[in-house]
């Protein structure tokens, strides 16, 4: 376990203020660029000290205690396998351990051919010398593990396989592991938890399912994938039902969220992944005339339901990505099977599910 | 790069000829002035040699020995008057080597405290191989601190993954940086060694005798005229090739 | 950095202090020593630091003027024989001094072709200005060269960007790449600069007369002893810590 | 449109050898770092020469044309705006314009705010910086676009906007635009079409849908995210139907192709979409016994399935990742609806339909 109390750390005109628990788990730390997310693993490793604060690595202060001390390994963006030393040597870098040992934990992460003779680092492929650098971060047994982007620069296909396989080999340490990263879709693979940082600060952690289903704020709903964000102001319809008035539709989140208490403002945000929206034909051909079919409609207004036209197209792998324009300032995006035919220029409706819908 | 550099090479030529041109006619008219393989023995040749070749090395040792460790408390440390001891780093090379000279008088000459401490054990600082080492040290050291120093900023990173597997400083300064940044430092143990068996001004005031090389290039200059001075000329040239093919 | 590196500290002083050590000794004794204000208005003074405030100024247009184009070139063209005009910049910085002095006289003294073409013109290539001037230049040119090279080196992807926008080598010098190496530049300019000031060792062979002041300092403190050199000892100081303080 | 005619270009151990012809469209070229996607953007914008070949822009040699003369716009990895001019100045290096058609470039752009007084590009976020130095490269009006990586060290959110935006702008100039990237989602989302590039060759040339169906061969298929590919021998069951033996399973495409003539190897590689694949129990408690469902089976092996067993399920947007095993060497990935139950641990069984498998 690592927690983080109250720890501060301020330079130039930038300041991190993080309290933070995080257990036996893997949590991937996400967040923009100058978030903080490098300082929070300089401060937990040792190579940087807090204004205030503590850190305790299960339930031990680490204050004062220097670097090589704390039993924390590092994985970091570059490699930084040692050149000078063979790929064997560099594995052992940290602890000696028996010829047994080290063909098992070659085997676990795929490196056992690099052992070979006195093979240099140097030699080794961008996906290689990733493997060597985890396995030379776990062969000294760290109380906690610490990755900082382990994947950046790696050509896609590798970088798919080594994520899940990261993953296998993380869960196994039951050690709490950090792994930063800049990309949602790594964090969700890897981690058991998330942690999105912005401005120095954690806004919100929990598991991805948890973030996605109530997002604390438009910025951890964008950053996570919620891509459709649609403001709106509350409103009470003539018929008495709480909607969000989006202008272009009414939006009923359900269970209803809106006059419940737990939403305050007026002027809300609400979100609506682009996996979850259906999209249908707005048209049709009726004996010759073409009217518009209106699939949910109350009080004359659209409710869970827009309509719009299709700006784009997008085939990839088994379903379609369409962008439409909903006269919204922003376009809107669905992600719909393979099999709906959708067509550049056509008028749609685009319907969502209110258990679908989050307000922030 | 796809363009056409010709005005830059054209002007650029006129210095490299500006520069080429001297060693051209040296060598061309050291020949033409009887200058033969004998003259590379002569007596004050070897003799010059001799103490260039035995000062220079420790000039460089000691330059080593207590610059690499300065260059790498200066890359990884913070404190009041770093900014100080940067600049006085790098100071003698920007200093005339003359004005070093001059300085390092005040401060070891005979009548001065330290220098009189040094002749009652028997020491004497000026005009010996210690006033020799003492200037080449001064004037050449920058070189071994400046580029180590490059070298050790550039490892910092391979320094967290070491101390992060458990070694502590000392340890992983000598098992990481050291190698990792030999070849900086072998660059910078390179210049300061050709700094050092080149001085003249400094080595001018603390030691004009007995004479290293330089020294000898001036008093033969003197006496004999300038091709006379090609053997030493000949051996400087070469080991400034040397070093600049070295440090490549 | 979360490290003990007292080791290094300590070993590092020695050095710091051994620098730091002879700039105290100086200026201590010379107020010991009956060094007053007036000293600086003697006349060897006024006219040594006449010579060298009219000869290093030029020595640095000079070398910048065919120095930044001949970097320019090296940084962006291929050619053969590019490793040896690389070598031939770099080789009057580890070459000693009196070295290139005495290369020089080969290549312009009275007695050779160039200096009997010059004297028959009116002009004295040696122990005069133009002396001083061509020993400086010698000397002092590859840092205006080395760093403008290492500017333009960076800068190479910012001039591709202008060219792909419909501008021509020259242009893009002159608007991208000169501005964006403006640092680089005046670092090796002050550097040029320096090094031309404090130029001693070849201009001892070149131009002994007229006096510079680091030829003053030598014939101070032959005549007149060490701390008779105050004046232009901390005048040159001044200048070297001006460097310094320029260039970071 | 750009053609390269016999284009090649060796240096080092590195060699590229190019034959293609680009449209008035935007193509795409992905492909593993040291491909030679970047020398081929070298050699179109005329800072590398080619050994031999020749590249031709509308019909026009390209042969001894210096770069500013080839009027090729570029946008580079680095946005390298000139960091001593203001922005508005960076945008009109190349060319002045009107303070109108500066005005629309930059709306168009959405960076209209950036134009006041002496902004330094260097105040500039990371995504404005990409938009300006777009708009500094079509400001002059060119005759062809290249972009290399525009949208690297972006944070995602901002990346997934600016990609898109980049596809309206560059479709609207109607010039060839080629655009390097690594990522397949960014080529499919910004590209008409794409160009996999391996070793200094372009392997595959089309859309992506067309690259999707038939990819050459395993390493194309594997770059565009036909994750799942599994060797197999082609042979004859007893009963005249022609499949792949994978060992685990027949795989039966459809329409068949391996018997046609356009597979005449008998070793072959089937690849099928994460996205195609359903994950069905494979377990059924039948009155307190359990028995296992054989949905398609065939002489006793089963057809276009394979038993599983889960090893990890990870939820995101909309979507479940499972991943199983399966008996194979490489781990099988199925993307399946939220809706779908299936818990680590499970067996089941996964089932595609045969005209979504493609052999290579």
């Amino acid at each position: 376990m690592i927690r983080l109390d109250g720890v501060t750390k301020t330079y130039g005109g930038f300041g991190l203020d993080v309290d933070v628990e995080l257990g036996n788990e893997i949590t991937a730390v996400i967040g923009p660029s100058g978030s903080g997310k490098s300082t929070l693993l300089e401060i937990v490793s040792g190579f940087e000290t807090p204004d205030s604060g503590s850190v305790f690595l299960n339930d031990r202060p680490l204050d004062g205690v220097s670097p090589e001390q704390r039993n924390i390994g590092m994985v970091f963006q570059r490699p930084t396998l040692f050149p000078h030393l063979p790929v064997r040597e560099n594995i052992e870098y940290g602890t000696a351990i028996s010829d047994d040992e080290i063909r098992d934990l070659c085997e676990l992460l795929e490196i056992d051919g690099l052992l070979d003779a006195d093979r240099s680092p140097e030699t080794l492929s961008g996906g290689e010398k990733r493997r060597v650098s985890v396995a030379r971060a776990i062969v000294t047994d760290p109380d906690a593990l610490l990755l900082d982007e382990p994947t950046t620069g790696l050509d896609e296909p590798i970088r798919r396989r080594l994520k899940y396989e990261l993953r296998c080999v993380l869960a196994d340490l039951d050690i709490p592991c950090i792994y930063v990263t800049h990309d949602q879709n790594e964090a969700s693979v890897v981690a058991d938890s998330v942690a999105v940082m912005r401005d120095g600060t954690v806004l919100q952690q929990g598991s991805y399912e948890e973030i996605l289903e109530s997002p604390r704020n438009e910025f951890v709903a964008d950053f996570v994938g919620i891509e459709n964000l649609i403001r709106g102001e509350i409103r009470e319809t003539d018929s008495g039902r709480t909607v969000v008035d989006t202008g272009v539709a009414w939006v009923e989140p359900e269970p209803t969220v809106l006059d419940d208490g737990n939403v305050s403002k007026s002027d809300v945000c609400v979100g609506i992944l682009p996996e979850s929206v259906t999209v249908t034909e707005n048209t049709r051909v009726d004996g010759g005339r073409r009217t518009q079919t209106r699939p949910h409609r109350f009080d004359g207004m659209p409710i869970n339901s827009i309509d719009c036209t299709v700006e784009r197209v997008i085939s990839e792998r088994g379903s379609q990505t369409v962008f439409l324009d909903c006269g919204l300032s922003e376009t809107f995006k669905a992600v719909v099977n393979s099999g709906v035919t959708v067509n550049e220029g056509d008028d749609v409706a685009v319907e969502f599910d209110g258990s679908d819908v989050v307000v922030v | 790069f796809g363009g056409d550099y010709t005005f830059f090479g054209l002007l650029g030529a006129i210095l490299a000829v500006y520069l080429l041109y001297p060693f051209v006619t040296f060598f061309a008219g050291a020949q033409g002035n009887g200058i033969s393989v004998a003259d590379f023995t002569r007596p004050e040749v070897i003799s010059a040699a001799k103490y260039s070749l035995t000062t220079a090395p420790i000039s460089t040792a000691v330059a080593t020995a207590f610059g690499v460790p300065l260059a790498y408390f200066l890359s990884r440390s913070e404190f009041r008057g770093k900014l100080l001891v940067d600049s006085l780093v790098i100071l003698p090379l920007v200093l005339p080597p003359v004005v070093g000279g001059v300085l390092l008088l005040t401060g070891f000459g005979s009548f001065t405290p330290v220098g009189q401490v040094a002749n009652s054990l028997g020491l004497t600082l000026t005009d010996s191989y210690i006033g020799i080492i003492s200037a080449q040290t001064f004037v050449a050291s920058p070189f071994v601190v400046i580029t180590s120093r490059a070298g050790f900023d550039s490892v910092e990173e391979y320094e967290r993954a070491s101390r992060s597997l458990g070694k502590g400083p000392v340890e992983t300064f000598f098992r990481v940086s050291l190698p990792l940044t030999s070849g900086h430092i072998l660059a910078g143990v390179a210049l300061t060694f050709a700094r050092s068996i080149g001085e003249f001004g400094a080595t001018m005031m603390t030691a004009y005798n007995p004479h290293t090389m330089p020294t000898q290039i001036w008093v033969t200059f003197i006496s004999r005229g300038v091709y006379a001075t090609l053997p030493i000329v000949a051996v400087l040239v070469t080991f400034g090739l040397a070093v600049v093919v070295g440090i490549r």
